[in-house]
């Protein structure tokens, strides 16, 4: 082993959660440990956490009350009511259930519908009726306490 | 001209691209996976939109995805680079339909050279010589057989809707036909979703020279000159260099000239490449057409000067071409390294966080990559981290200016398959030019 | 040729010229101070050795360790690359007594155009237009103000042994002669040892063009055309290009004459740059000459195809001279805009560690550069850290490719420069190229 | 291993998470342990610590005892002796005065003369007599207790 492996060892270990590490072979043998105070969250910068993906719970800052937020599944345009000339599905406080059409992406003229991923009430309507969404981009906030 | 332009592609090839419009006044809209949050892409685009999840079939390969993407920007075009859907006839119509732009071929020529039955005839009936075999698909085995006996082994089994390297099988032996057949249909479906098989001759000491085309649409076609692609690995290109060892002034003129039949008698409009198999008394043999950029496009840019990318678009906006065939003069010689993310033994993918990346500069070295320092390759898409190319007066002096700029080239944390590139540079053989497609696999 | 080099640089030069050295099978050693333990030219190079400490004095500037240096690897000659001891005519001639050929001009003619005043009284004898202003060094003041009252002002005091844009003061008044005239012999003392001083007519709405020459030392000299490096700021190059837009054929091949008499006279050996002040008439001056390889080369390799310092290296190995003037066409358009690790504001120099560093690239894009992600820019030398350097049919499209270029170039944890440029770059004067020496003055 | 692996192992593990390293082998170990307020001092890297200059103090690993090396000031030829017919000015267990001569660098055919930079007693000889020598290269390793 030369001191290049040796390296490489020790940045493989420094992203890792490992704590130590012990190799031999034949009669050549190495041992490597980490210093437990600076042991850096697993390595990951924040731009590595995985993406969300749809409906995938949401943490949320104030006092641990862990709200749900609904993601468009496609990339498209917005809509919140069923046609120009009706009511929005639902507005901010409206309590829905599991599974309740609660607006609308159009992708390519298709009308897909977005339903509730939990029971609750509508804490937050983050897009606007039109609006361009990214697949995976926040569209309401579901308080499922609410 | 148009004013903002999709990008339905990732890496190196999105980057390019992007440059490309960058350069023409244009801007641009990257696309991206969720794997792809932190690819350099989205950083360098004017503007970026998410797509779909990691699987490039939910992303990349997401028809209806990339289209509302392309509308809810507002775009006047799609450009689909290489590879996923480049070419896809029927998402070059549904862009059309859609009243966007596809920056490509018509519809109805991706499909003609897409299948590689319909290619052959297509070229055969223009009296050029296409690699001997069928012109029919595979029926049953005792077909296949009785082929074998026609044309004689080796054969080679390929997927009519295959092409770029991938759904072949070789038959060496009678008795294989029909295992092979068999498994060369699965395969052609799961890869195609097609089972048509046709079959033609191996030739074992050949080269692959393939010739860069441009069209306008209009009948006017200009041919690029050719690009020697031998050293492949698994039917994968590795190293491309242009001009070929093997091709002097007459040759090259011949296979212009065929590569430009091919193409004027559909009035072919966009980039395209003829891909020649060439046997060692200088006969070549039509393979296939790749109706799209290529990965090694650069290697024909250094040496002729001319920004295919930029005129490709262009052509696409409606700009006549800004050559005629008078103007294309090869200069000098450049030679591309494909830098995969691999393990140099095993071919396997490298996956990880790249904790080094130091790339190689100075006179006539061009690297088209789309990793950094701290970036993670994720484990989804094509292993291709980088293209080195660089150009100088000659051959000899190209391949060591190659030699020291892959000395300079530092990535770790990842494998590549920068080891072997060294090897094959400084092997005497390929310093000699001797190279034909089994290079690697008689070199390792 | 030579089998061993030692490279008595650091930074991107000492690259520049370790890559030149590799391409020609020519082994390189790099030298470094301790505080270039990490810097990239110590990791490229065959070989290398620690020859000071941190302080340019002690370490690049350290003639008799880097002559050790040299000894003890049994080099056959060394490149000093620029500035440190490039044009210091002793040094070449403690090589060339120690046996190791010095890559640069003979000694007589380092000192003939290192001192002003002997190159102006050179050039001039050979009737050609040098600057208006004294040919004796300043005796006093009261000399000064008799010269001030003969040309007129504005003037500028330059140190006789000064040279690459320091050591210069303009006086814009009588008054201040006295004042300036003091500080500028003390300046001149500290910078190069040397109390004299020389004074010429400042010129404010001129452009520096500058004319690259090579010669073989045995007559035959070639002029690689010209560099307009007129944006500068404190007398400092800032951004060039070649060709000049100011610059027609014919005003070229009076500048290359010129340049061609100057060089052909002496006999001279090696690179050099003539530089000339253009006023807006098409008349030009002689300034003085650098005879040494100058950071701007690369703007003319790309548009010329030469690869200067092969060509140097090789020429002091003995070798002809690869190209005639005949051969010297200029192709496109180059431009080169230098990034330094400086405050964009106040121009003061950034030293730290380089957290995010990702470099441009793509087609026609050329780095020559010396960091990398995690290196620490040492606060002890010049601020310089890559060189950016574009090429392309035309100026527009070449301005249009450096833009998308400095926009791509990602450097975090120093400051830099590239805001300044990309400001310059899209400003309407600068695309006009209504450009002179005091651009980025009236600009800021 | 010699000093200068050594001395790079030491640098590589300064610069990372890493607490303890042993290495062994054959007959040759090697452990490090790391102390623990050093530990990422204001985020410098080894690269960036100020170079040994010639006489710096270098603790050594077995109990604490300091060892003083004695470097080259002079990038160029070490020799042990005045002339090669002589006798080498130390060897190893020679007792030796602060400024006695120990050896020579020759740089461009001067003789520059390397001093003892302190009492004690001659631990090492690092190098060859006729080897080349880098800038700051430790020559020898004095025992100021010996």
């Amino acid at each position: 082993m030369d001191i290049h492996e040796i390296e490489e060892l020790i940045g493989l270990i420094e992203n890792k959660d490992i704590m130590e590490i012990e190799y031999s072979k034949g009669d050549e043998k190495i041992r490597i440990v980490r210093a437990v105070e600076i042991t850096k969250k697993a390595g990951k910068t924040p731009q590595e956490r995985p993406d969300e993906m749809p409906g995938t719970l949401h943490p949320d800052t104030d006092e641990g009350n862990a709200f749900i937020s609904v993601n468009s599944p496609f990339v498209g345009t917005f809509y919140c009511a069923p046609s120009p000339s009706e009511k929005p599905f639902v507005e901010i406080g409206t309590k829905v259930k599991k599974g309740q059409t609660i607006g609308i992406v159009e992708a390519m003229k298709l009308m897909n519908a977005i339903e509730a991923d939990a029971d609750g009430a509508i804490k937050q309507i983050l897009k606007k009726d039109g609006d361009p969404v990214e697949f995976g981009e926040p569209l309401f906030i579901i308080d499922p306490e609410g | 001209m148009f004013t903002k332009v999709l990008v339905a592609n990732r890496g190196e090839i999105a980057i390019r691209i992007i440059r490309a419009l960058k350069e023409l006044g244009i801007r641009s809209v990257a696309v991206y996976s969720t794997a792809d949050k932190n690819a350099l892409h989205t950083r360098i685009a004017d503007e970026k939109v998410c797509i779909g999840s990691a699987q490039s079939k939910n992303s990349y390969l997401n028809a209806p995805a990339l289209i509302s993407a392309a509308q809810i920007k507002g775009v006047d075009a799609i450009h689909p680079g290489y590879g996923f859907l480049s070419e896809d006839a029927g998402f070059a119509e549904v862009c059309e339909a859609a009243g966007i732009k596809f920056i490509g071929p018509k519809p109805q020529d991706i499909e003609l050279m897409g299948n590689k039955l319909k290619a052959r005839e297509h070229v055969n009936k223009l009296g050029i010589q296409v690699m001997p075999g069928t012109f029919q698909e595979i029926e049953d085995e005792q077909h296949a057989i009785r082929i074998a006996k026609e044309i004689g082994l080796p054969l080679m089994v390929k997927a009519a809707e295959g092409g770029g390297g991938r759904g072949m099988k070789i038959i060496y032996d009678e008795d294989q036909i029909p295992n092979i057949i068999k498994i060369a249909r699965a395969e052609a479906k799961t890869a195609f979703g097609n089972t048509s098989l046709y079959i033609e001759k191996y030739f074992e000491n050949v080269r692959h020279v393939e010739i860069q085309i441009i069209g306008d649409g209009n009948g006017g076609v200009v041919s690029l000159g050719e690009r020697e692609c031998s050293i492949q690995r698994r039917h994968q290109k590795f190293i491309e260099e242009s001009p070929s060892v093997a091709v002097d002034d007459k040759l090259r003129n011949k296979m212009n000239d065929a590569a430009l039949r091919i193409t004027k008698h559909i009035n072919y409009r966009g980039v395209g490449t003829i891909e020649f198999l060439l046997d060692e008394k200088g006969k070549f043999y039509f393979m296939e057409m790749n109706t799209r950029l290529q990965v090694e496009h650069p290697v024909t840019e250094f040496v002729t000067g001319m920004d295919i990318v930029a005129e490709q678009i262009n052509i696409a906006g409606g700009q006549k071409m800004s050559v005629s065939q008078k103007d294309i003069k090869l200069k000098g010689h450049a030679i591309e390294c494909r830098i995969n993310a691999e393990d140099p033994e095993t071919l396997v993918p490298s996956s990880g966080i790249i904790h080094t990346y130091i790339q190689p500069g100075g006179p006539w070295v061009r690297v088209d990559g789309h990793v950094y320092c701290g970036y993670e390759v994720p484990p989804y898409y094509d292993s291709l981290i980088a293209k080195l190319i660089v150009w100088a007066e000659d051959r000899d002096s190209a391949i060591r200016r190659m030699q020291r700029s892959l000395d300079e080239f530092i990535i770790e944390g990842i494998k590549t398959n920068i080891p072997l590139h060294k090897k094959i540079l400084a092997s005497k053989e390929f310093l000699l030019g001797n190279i034909s497609t089994r290079f690697i696999e008689k070199f390792i």
